[in-house]
């Protein structure tokens, strides 16, 4: 699964570039705000994602039969690694998001600058999107 | 100030080490765990290397070595705390002296509606072992709050609350907020009312000399890896009234005197409470760590600690979205400063700190209640020990300055 | 053979002391504890030195690289012990886990009229727990009875009484006769009856690789300390249906979920179980003890000290007034020659051994219902491991022939 | 109280000129024999001595008024030391006794020798004989 939307291949190539550990993260908390925004009344127990030591709500669904997430999170980092993943499902076909794996966390050199709680989180995060598309591809 | 900290630096082989890419190591983290020095290290190689051997009932060499130095690690301590070996109770650290007198003396001392009175501020781990004995027991567990904007509690519901209760069991120094409670004043009035009265020192004993005997509280809890000795290791004291009526924990070898298949008998004092092989290496470590710090005025280390709180408090206090919580550095603290970004979440916020080097604590640091308080599941939380120098702080708190520029 | 003992003799630094003015050390006292190689006093040294932190929620390096290398010691135990992470719980040793058994699984799911299984060979520690939760619980304890001569369970009543029974717990291993018992058998038939089944391996795992998955049994209870491990750590492995049905034990930090003043939720699977600040750099020591061991071939490792305990008991009980006690070297025994002269007292005996540097145990062995069994309050053990020689073996021979010669 | 009885005092000097502990030993092990002996079919609970890991009995009485004490022991060395113990003891004032220290034991070098256990019994032994003589010279 190398081949990502451009928009995400873009951002994907502006990390490499990057071999300072802050600046990387300065690039995350810029992403927060271009996050498809799940506003914080719209935040509830059904859409929490567990096991994150931030609040992380999502919510998914079909926009004329491809996939849609909206996403937020008290975390700016945390809201960051969400617009990027809005750039990698977003306008999918959902069997297509049923699928995906997250290795675009690796390609950016992510990893490393994740705090384990983050990446767990993360990971929580996109199992809970690929659950969900499962289910609405189900639903077709 | 004659405390020479960069002579009691070198003392600690840790404190030389990079992390993040070359970055000094500043470690900031001391109410969570205390550094070693190298004589707290080695004294647990050298009785590995020299002297191992299961103690008591012993004949052999090796045997005889090892129990006189255990031994002589339960008077160090028991000396260095105030007390005697007769009232010093080896345990793997507070949680587990906190349950000890729970299960051993509460639950067979306490019945249903008996109310043991504890504080909004405490440790979970004096809150669990309270609700488990409670359900059990139908014993009450009344509750001190917290005064949220001077951090302290509220002595005035302290003081109409203690009449009727069996047992108080209060934090005598605040892991988020340093705060050192009023605990002659509390053990006095639990005395008066006739309660018993434990004082969970896990925070205090790295930063005040105990003196159980002058203190005249029935129990206080210590953890070793808190004061610079090794983990796995902390102790009860107890008066010996309160170990006469307390009844066996944990069982097994050691703490017995006859054994049949019909009925068990059981050794009186501490030995009754420590089943099993004892933890022989942490012992002896602890003791040399009472020793370190015996080299130095207890009194200036704590003024160090919380001067280092207090500048660190006032200077980042007026820095852009930060919040700081309580007073630290004020009155008589323990050099704990917990604070909490606007914007920027805590843990990423440790995160970029510990990218610059600085080892801070972020989560609820086991007092969920404390932060409900506040309002907050989290905050960061520095707590400063001997080692620290001003030096630290300041880059601390450039550094955290620098953060909330580019982050913020 | 292909253990190269004189290798792994070097391995171990305490072994190259001297005793009672000068005498190489013989240490035959290994059923009481082992000694701990270089690697593994290294391993705690080096934590303390570099990573020293407290573990989980971590953000900063110290706390990450802490809970990696505690987190990493439970994948080695657990791949060790033939189990998974989420089926081993650390404790302090054997005792602990014990403990953990009668009061985390037995308490809550046992009641008035059921009966617990255990035997006259076990240790104190798998005695004592029982007969307090008997006392509280009105429990049933039933004992499977010794054969003396040959030093092994009584089979025939061990299946007559296992029918009915809730619970069995027995020693694998004998730490006063080195008997090896059929636990396969045991765990069989337990299971057939319907009964949990708890082994007690403190001194079979430094003898054999326990496969807890092959075992089949419910619980497994084991000591560092006595497969060259640090002092105060140890472990209970338990399958997850055991887990989930057990109520928390040590409560507080740590194990909990979340906490208000009203209520708390708990982890599940062994963190439910393991309240406060872990025994980190025993941890550590102890996944090096395995690995130190995974070195060597266990079978051999087993037949070695079984050969040294065989040449002994054989060579010793010809000698004029020694009795040995059970049938030591026999079939799958551990190494261990438990023995008395009938005119030199045991102590007495012990110390003249040591004068001529020989560390042998004296006493009761925490088994004092065994000992009754044969009608002695203590013996003289002896107690071989992997780094022992023939020529220790034979050089105890001679010199204890020559103090029976001297004071028989 | 440096002036022992000549028999013991004797006995004192033999042992101060032994530097092997194991003769030492040997030397305690053939005392046990000249022990005032009590039986064993007089041992109960009664003139038991606590503490000790071995089985140790002591009576004490008066003869014509002065002190008398007979022991027993399921370990030679113990009952060794019993013997050195009726050469201190027996034939004096019981008063004398309650105040006896019992220092012949240094004054032999036996300390070292000793077990933990070994001196902690012989400790209790001496302190149980010395409340006798109180309590004899008190029913005097
Ligand atoms: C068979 C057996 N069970 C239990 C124990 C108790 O182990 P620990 O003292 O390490 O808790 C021992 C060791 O003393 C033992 O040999
Ligand atoms: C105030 C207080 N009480 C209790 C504890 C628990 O101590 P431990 O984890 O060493 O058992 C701690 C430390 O975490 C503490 O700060």
């Amino acid at each position: 699964m190398s081949e990502w939307p451009k928009p995400l291949q873009d951002i994907i190539e502006e990390f490499v570039d990057v071999f300072d550990p802050m600046e990387r993260y300065e690039m995350l908390f810029e992403l927060a705000s271009e996050v498809n925004e799940l506003p914080v009344d719209e935040w509830n127990e059904g859409n929490r994602i567990h096991g994150c030591q931030s609040e992380a709500h999502v919510e998914c669904s079909l926009q004329d039969g491809l996939f849609f997430m909206r996403g937020g999170a008290d975390a700016q980092i945390v809201q960051g690694l969400m617009a990027i993943t809005c750039l990698a499902v977003n306008g999918r076909a959902p069997k297509e998001v049923a699928n995906l794996e997250p290795t675009f966390i690796e390609q950016m050199n992510l990893k490393a600058s994740l705090t384990p709680s983050r990446s767990n989180g993360f990971l929580n995060m996109f199992k809970r999107i690929k659950d969900e598309a499962t289910l609405l591809s189900e639903g077709e | 100030m004659s405390l020479d900290i960069e002579s009691i630096r070198r003392d600690f082989p840790i404190l030389s080490r990079t992390v993040s890419g070359g970055k000094s190591l500043v470690y900031l983290d001391n109410a969570a765990t205390t550094q070693k020095p190298q004589s707290v290290i080695d004294a647990m190689t050298r009785y590995y290397e020299q002297s191992n051997a299961n103690v008591h009932r012993a004949v052999h060499t090796l045997a005889a070595e090892a129990t006189e130095q255990y031994e002589a690690a339960r008077d160090t301590l028991a000396e260095w705390f105030g007390t005697t070996r007769d009232n010093l109770i080896f345990t793997s650290g507070t949680t587990e002296a906190i349950n000890l007198v729970a299960w051993g003396w509460a639950r067979a001392n306490l019945g249903a509606g008996d109310v043991v009175l504890i504080t909004e501020m405490e440790h979970h781990a004096d809150i669990v072992p309270w609700q488990l004995l409670a359900e059990e027991k139908q014993i009450e567990i009344r509750v001190v709050p917290v005064i949220t904007e001077s951090g302290t509690l509220d002595m005035d519901v302290f003081h109409a609350s203690v009449d009727d209760v069996s047992l108080v069991c209060v934090v005598h120094t605040s892991n988020v907020l340093g705060t050192r409670n009023p605990i002659e004043e509390i053990i006095t009035a639990s005395k008066k009312s006739g309660a018993k009265v434990m004082i969970d020192c896990a925070q205090a004993a790295p930063h005040h000399r105990i003196d159980f005997k002058g203190m005249d509280a029935d129990f206080v809890t210590i953890s070793g890896h808190k004061m610079c000795g090794p983990t796995g290791i902390g102790c009860l004291l107890a008066t010996s009234d309160c170990i006469n009526q307390m009844q066996p924990f944990m069982s097994g070898g050691d703490m017995i005197e006859q054994v049949t298949m019909e009925k068990s008998t059981f050794q009186s004092g501490p030995a009754k409470f420590e089943a099993g092989t004892p933890k022989i290496a942490e012992a002896i470590g602890f003791a040399e760590a009472a020793r370190w710090l015996s080299q130095h005025d207890m009194g200036e280390l704590h003024a160090h600690c919380n001067a280092l709180a207090k500048h660190t408090s006032e200077s980042i206090r007026v820095l852009p979205g930060i919040t700081v919580y309580g007073e630290p550095g004020s009155g008589d603290g323990s050099g704990v400063v917990s604070f909490l970004h606007d914007s920027i979440h805590a843990e990423d916020l440790a995160r970029f700190m510990d990218a610059g080097g600085f080892a801070m604590r972020t989560g609820h640091h086991c007092a969920q209640p404390l932060l409900d308080a506040y309002g907050v599941t989290s905050t960061n939380r520095v707590s400063f020990y001997i080692y620290n120098t001003m030096g630290e702080a300041n880059a601390f708190i450039a550094h955290l300055e620098h953060i909330i520029e580019r982050f913020g």
